[in-house]
């Protein structure tokens, strides 16, 4: 039996459970007029796995940063051992054993793997800093993590996903009691999030307390205790992992049931829109194998692709190529008929290619503009007449954007940084999708927005489809490879290691891409 | 990430234009107070005539601000445009004096508008060339500039040797006058000088709110790498900021040496340092992608009726230093206490 | 100009001090070279509907406007120490006689070094006519004698910490110098202490221009050879009381514009008649 | 997955030491170029004893520039070094005259070793302003040295009424010979200043890569909010290192005072702009995080090794200044055309 709860009531606790080590008491957060939480409750039980679901918005982040000391409650208390405790900051929890994965990234990109992990706790020996000690226990963390990452890179050669199995690694080599992983595999693929569910059990039965924050509902389900949704800053449920189910979850967080969709049908596929021919792009950073390796690809008017492949293989810098960023070193690129390698990124989008990238933060957004400017950029020229752009024209097209890909904002004036990562996600693809583009790539396109937000970018590109988009998506999780996709491309090593419809079966394509099946 | 941007954006929405205004408060509460005790101390401060002297001093420093602030917009720096400036008035005078042209064995004396035109030209160039290291040559902005600095100061010096032009007035017999117009004429009273930095922020001004250029100089600012995949050009953003800020310190090489009628290779020495303080003081950040035309006047005409003012009410020039000083840090910590974590990124 | 340098803090005080004894309220403001600065300055003076303006012009040529300006506003304009470069616009132009100076340092330069032998030129801020003015005045003397070899001339802009380190770099190129000649006490007192560093002194003469209260010091201590007094605090308060008297009588009192003050030479034999800052008792 | 990043890591280990120095390779290869040339040029320029000369001018810049690598590895810029040493030279200067208590009726002669620790401290406590006002009061770093360069600069003019305190060498019957000791003296024929300087530079380089300070140094420089979110204690970082500048320019203006045996208020006026461009030239970055001692003073001995050859052979010195700025941004530019893409950052 599930239980639902008003707002602000209190999660009955079956004393099976085991001991509460730290609760939020009717903690509230405010920013200005914007309520993230109101009054919520919240339990973290001993040496058990809590999970958090939401969506995008929901105040997940919020109430995690308020129980690791990064911000202060506007009212509320939190209570630590039975005992009301406030954190003035980080450290300060730090130091009574609760750490927290950031949902964005906080590493410092000029500093190597192992001054990261000990960033503010450098072990100090006799003469300064004892590098080889740190150097040690990071190469520990690293071989419990089942990562082959050197401690001495600097972190901004890291991938995205590695970066993150850093940052997992720094809450790790902290011998805290209570460790709070806010989305910690967004940018993960299957088999580390294996390993990382190896070791989140290890430390519970250690006794340490984990909270979990993830959008991968199934995934989430694998490893769950307890679940807690929350919803539009107020808890809704509240259930142990034995009564809950997928649908429980969905059903409690968008109050719907939903669907990743299925290819749509009923219109023929037209021409072929966007042909890759032998594509060889060597490393961005001077290695000496290609990234990608003599790729061929043709998408036609219509349809929908989806990439699949495990980190490092490739997808990102094939998409990129594709767009302009990277250059190849062999190889071309044919849009609707017409060769464009020698085109930039500006006229590639002018002729209706666009890409929405994978590191919202790095490469989608400029922070100091607002949610409107940013939905508006690539599409200026569509709002400008002579030498000014029209109000008008330009708020019609926000507008327009915010609505369709839902956009959970104050208003096209709000700072982009106030949205939650979801929503940063979707102002990132609505921006490409203002462009009007007869061909989309989207790389990783559904990291941390919501299942429902996720559904309805689905829904949106199928319909897109549907009047003639060419839609090229890459993903790393299984499941929404077989949700609007015609085709499933797996990459491997730079090349394309198997080719599926979409009535394949997961367990194929996870074989296709060199995983294990092992999940 | 999300929380550092964040308190600023809750109150935007509903306090939009009063949030604006505070943000350029400092500035401008200290404009207001800079006048409010000068005007108390000399009655002679608070006179049409006195503020249309200042504005026409401040007008040099603005023109250059402007430049400066598209260059900081862009996340950049130039430290180059008080050489040019130099520069440009010594090649105005140059061309005024006559050019000679020994293959043909005459002396040409171009009239006014083409010194005018070949002048900016050059100030183009030269902030082309600022453009051209830092966007393809990924020189950095500082040092790119600091060596424009030196090489157009060096040449400045190598033309006149180290000396003046003197007689910039033209002759009517050749055709050339009318040079010092813009520093000395005015037009219904008020200096040239002070229309043109009118014109060219009301210009840069629009550019920046209205045209898509200025959209990509924010973005590009604020995040080059995604201006890029959003198909900004940002390399040629940055050329042509850089061109634009050669070309700005170009006229405001004309305007001095017009108001001072004459031109020498060691005018403007420092002023970057007072324009990238106009700059900053107007609630631009030296990050790039904050900023806007009407702070940064705010901040020229604090610094410029700041100046004057002490001059004027006779405060010892050592004093002087030391009040600048002490003012450009509270026209700026006044925001900070005021609005506390608003300020962040700067 | 700038206060920094004793020689015009001197100007600045002795000018104020005669106006103030004559009754006026006196305003002392520095342009520090810069000619818009200087624009500024008279603008300011304008608003301030000042009765008189004594001008140390920063450029020969570029402070010519400014002073325009100032008689256009109808304000009577005397110049002190440097010249403009057009005659009929200031009341008068009060300055030390530079090439007079030149000529005479170089003399008594030559007296001391020997006549031959090389030697290096600290030149000052070549914007500034009094730069070349004096340079040439050397040049005139020195060349009258063949056996002097000029082997270096570097600006050293009237500053001591340049003088100072481009004359580190002349003893590296000429180790062999016997003297240096220079175009303010300032840089003399940069290559002295160069000099001494490089344990040169007593070898090398160095001659200075002003007559400043440091370089008279070191004229004492036998460590600079002399210096040539400008009458600074002479002609700044002539100027002051020319101002004085065009203001209650409409003349100057001076038969031309252009008046010289002739320099004075300062040794190790007249050193202790130097009283105050910049003047030589009689 | 395993084989992807082997590869690179196997790659990196190796490479380590030449990829640093391809990256400082740009000031490195300046610096061989600049006494190749001039020792060719000049017979005069490759002695030991010139060597010593030039290195003992580079001390001040030196010394300025560690203390700006510090400011700008943290992300800030301080523009008030010049200043600084300008007031702390003065400042000696007083205390070596004499302090004249007058309740007492007495004049103090403090030792020597007492004007330099009181001179540092003033250094310190003068940084400690800037820190405080960039960290506490969220000044942006150029706008706050700026007012603080002004500031100290006004003082030192008013403290000296512009003069310059000449006889800095004490007298032995007050016991306070000595201070000419630092820019005088030779220890094993090595000027004293250059010996200071590398003491600095060695202890600023064991702080930068031994201490904990180091590493939060230039992890608040890389991401400030990681390091603060790490438990770095950001703001004491950004106080220590601008204090830390403060101090690094008293001493360079004791060494600077002390070489000249006087001490004047205009000294070291601009000497902030050859302290960032030695920096920068070394290779750090001005965003911050990125930057080592080492090359700081390859980019110091870079600018002090060009000016004084030119001198040395005897440029005139307008080509003086076309060279610097030439030669400035050719060290950078060499580097990205060298190594292309492995700069981005920068
Ligand atoms: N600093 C802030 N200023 C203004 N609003 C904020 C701020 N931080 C968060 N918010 C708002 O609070 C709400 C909750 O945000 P939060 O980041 O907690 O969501 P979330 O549940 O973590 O979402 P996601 O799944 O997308 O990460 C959002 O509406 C967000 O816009
Ligand atoms: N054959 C190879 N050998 C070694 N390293 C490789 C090889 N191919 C790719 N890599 C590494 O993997 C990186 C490719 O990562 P990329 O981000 O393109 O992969 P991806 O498929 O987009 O993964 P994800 O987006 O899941 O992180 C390259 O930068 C390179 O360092
Ligand atoms: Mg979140
Ligand atoms: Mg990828």
């Amino acid at each position: 039996m599930s239980a639902q709860f008003q707002s602000g009531a209190r999660p009955q606790t079956d004393p099976r459970l085991g001991e509460v080590v730290l609760a939020a008491r009717n903690v509230a957060k405010s920013y200005g007029n914007v309520h993230a939480l109101k009054g919520v409750n919240f339990d973290i039980h001993r040496g058990q796995v809590t999970t958090l679901f939401g969506e995008n918005g929901a105040g997940k982040s919020t109430l995690m940063k308020i129980l690791s000391g990064v911000i202060q409650p506007t009212s509320g208390e939190i209570v630590l051992d039975g005992l009301p405790v406030s954190f003035g900051n980080s450290t300060e929890a730090r130091d009574r054993g609760i750490s927290i994965i950031h949902q964005e990234l906080s590493l410092a990109p000029n500093l190597s793997v192992r001054d990261n992990i000990f960033m503010g706790r450098e072990i100090m020996g006799a003469s300064g800093v004892d590098f080889a000690e740190e150097e040690r226990q990071c190469r520990k963390l690293m071989a419990e993590l089942e990562e082959e990452i050197d401690p001495l890179t600097p972190v901004e050669d890291l991938r995205l996903g590695q970066q993150q199995i850093v940052e997992i690694a720094r809450a790790l080599s902290v011998d805290s009691r209570i460790l709070i992983m806010d989305e910690p595999t967004s940018a993960l693929s299957a088999t580390e999030v294996e390993v990382l569910f190896k070791v989140i059990r290890d430390l519970t039965s250690k006794g340490v307390s984990i909270v979990y924050i993830s959008h991968h509902l199934e995934e989430a389900l694998q490893i769950t205790d307890h679940a807690v949704v929350l919803r539009d800053g107020t808890m809704t449920a509240y259930a142990p992992r034995a009564e809950i189910d997928l649908e429980w979850i969905v059903r409690n967080m968008v109050g719907e049931n939903y669907d990743l969709g299925s290819p749509p049908e009923g219109h023929a596929l037209g021409a072929v829109a966007l042909s890759v021919r032998d594509l060889t792009v060597p490393d961005p950073k001077g290695a000496d194998y290609n990234v990608v390796d003599r790729l061929s690809l043709d998408i036609r008017a219509g349809e929908v692709v989806c990439i699949y492949g495990l980190m490092g293989a490739g997808r990102t810098e094939l998409l990129e190529t594709v767009a302009g960023r990277l250059r190849a070193s062999g190889g071309e690129v044919v849009l609707e008929g017409r060769e464009i390698s020698h085109l930039s990124i500006a006229e590639r989008i002018a002729r209706g290619l666009a890409l929405v990238p994978e590191d919202r933060q790095r490469d989608g957004l400029v922070q100091t503009m607002s949610v409107g400017e940013n939905l508006s950029l690539a599409s200026i020229a569509s709002f400008t007449r002579g030498l000014f752009t029209r109000r008008k024209a330009e708020r019609a097209l926000i507008d327009a954007s915010i609505r369709e890909v839902t956009v959970k904002t104050s208003g096209p004036a709000a700072a982009i940084g106030s949205l939650s990562g979801g929503n940063q996600q979707k102002v990132v693809i609505g921006k490409m999708l203002a462009t009007k583009p007869r061909v989309i790539m989207l790389d990783e396109p559904s990291r941390g927005i919501d299942i429902g937000a996720k559904a309805e970018v689905f829904k949106l590109l199928a319909e897109e489809a549907k009047r003639g988009l060419a839609v090229v998506y890459s993903t790393s999780e299984v499941g929404e490879c077989l949700s609007i996709a015609h085709r499933i491309i797996v990459m491997h090593k730079g090349r394309i290691s198997a080719e599926f419809d979409s009535t394949v079966s997961k367990e194929k394509i996870m074989a296709a891409s060199g995983e294990s099946v092992a999940a | 990430m999300s929380d550092t941007t964040l308190a600023r954006s809750a109150a935007a929405k509903p306090a939009f234009s009063l949030g604006r205004l505070l943000l350029e408060g400092r500035a401008f509460f200290a404009l207001i107070a800079i006048v409010a005790v000068f005007s108390f101390l000399s009655p002679n401060y608070f006179t049409v005539s006195n503020f249309l002297i200042m504005a026409s001093h401040v007008a040099i420093y603005g023109i250059l601000a402007v430049g400066m602030l598209l260059v900081i917009l862009n996340g950049g720096i130039d430290l180059s445009v008080g050489s040019i400036l130099a520069l440009s008035g010594v090649v105005a005078g140059a061309l005024m004096q006559g050019v000679e042209l020994p293959a043909l064995g005459v002396i040409l004396y171009p009239p006014v508008w083409a010194v005018v035109v070949l002048t900016c030209t050059l100030g183009a160039l030269v902030g082309a060339v600022n453009g051209v290291l830092i966007a393809w040559f990924k020189v950095p902005a500082f040092v790119a500039t600091l060596g424009v600095m030196y090489v157009a100061r060096g040449v400045a010096l190598l033309m006149t040797n180290g000396l003046t032009y003197n007689n910039l007035s033209g002759r009517p017999e050749l055709g050339n006058t009318g040079f010092d117009w813009l520093g000395f004429n005015r037009l219904a009273g008020i200096p040239i000088s002070v229309l043109v930095l009118s014109g060219i922020a009301i210009l840069a001004g629009l550019m920046l709110s209205r045209s898509a250029f200025g959209r990509w100089l924010y973005a590009s600012g604020g995040n080059e790498r995604a201006a890029d995949l959003s198909g900004v050009p940002v390399k040629r953003v940055k050329i042509t900021v850089y061109t634009l800020s050669g070309i700005l310190s170009a006229v405001a090489g004309l305007v001095l040496s017009s108001q001072l009628t004459s031109a020498g290779p060691t005018a403007g020495t420092t002023y970057e340092l007072t324009a990238i303080a106009a700059v900053v003081i107007g609630g631009a950040a030296l990050t790039g992608g904050r900023g806007t035309v009407r702070g940064t006047m705010l901040g020229a005409f604090v610094i410029g009726f700041l100046s004057d003012g002490l001059v004027i009410i006779g405060v010892s020039s050592y004093w002087q230093t030391v009040f600048t000083g002490a003012v450009i840090v509270l026209a700026v910590l006044m925001n900070s206490i005021q609005y506390g974590k608003g300020t962040r990124k700067s | 100009t700038d206060p920094a340098n004793p020689y015009w803090f001197t100007e600045g005080e002795v000018a104020k001090a005669t106006a103030e004894s004559l009754g006026y309220t006196a305003n002392v403001a520095a342009h520090k070279g810069d000619t818009n600065a200087e624009s500024t300055l008279i603008d300011t003076a304008i608003t301030n509907k000042s009765v008189a303006i004594i001008l140390d012009p920063a450029n020969a040529d570029g402070s010519i406007g400014a002073v325009k300006k100032a008689v256009d506003a109808g304000i009577p304009v005397f110049l002190v120490n440097a010249e403009i470069n057009q005659e009929g616009l200031a009341k008068a132009q009060l300055v030390s006689n530079n090439a007079q100076g030149a000529a005479l340092g170089a003399e008594q330069w030559v007296s001391m070094v020997g006549d031959k032998g090389n030697y290096v030129e600290l030149f000052g801020n070549p914007a500034d006519n009094n730069a070349a003015t004096r340079s040439n005045g050397y040049e005139t003397v020195i060349t009258q004698y063949p056996d002097l070899v000029k082997a270096g001339k570097e600006v050293a802009n009237w500053d001591r910490t340049q003088g100072y380190q481009k004359m580190q770099s002349l003893l590296q190129a000429n180790p062999d110098i016997v003297g240096v000649i220079s175009g303010n006490d300032e840089m003399a007192l940069g290559a002295i202490a160069a000099l001494k560093e490089a344990g040169k002194l007593d070898q090398v003469k160095v001659g200075g221009f002003d007559g400043s209260p440091d370089a008279v010091e070191a004229v004492k201590a036998g460590e600079m050879q002399y210096t040539v007094l400008q009458p600074v605090a002479v002609f700044s308060a002539e100027a002051v009381k020319q101002a004085d008297s065009f203001i209650k009588t409409g003349a100057t009192g001076a038969a031309t514009e252009k008046q010289l003050f002739d320099c004075l030479l300062i040794t190790k034999d007249n050193v202790d008649k130097y009283t105050a800052a910049f003047t030589l008792s009689e």
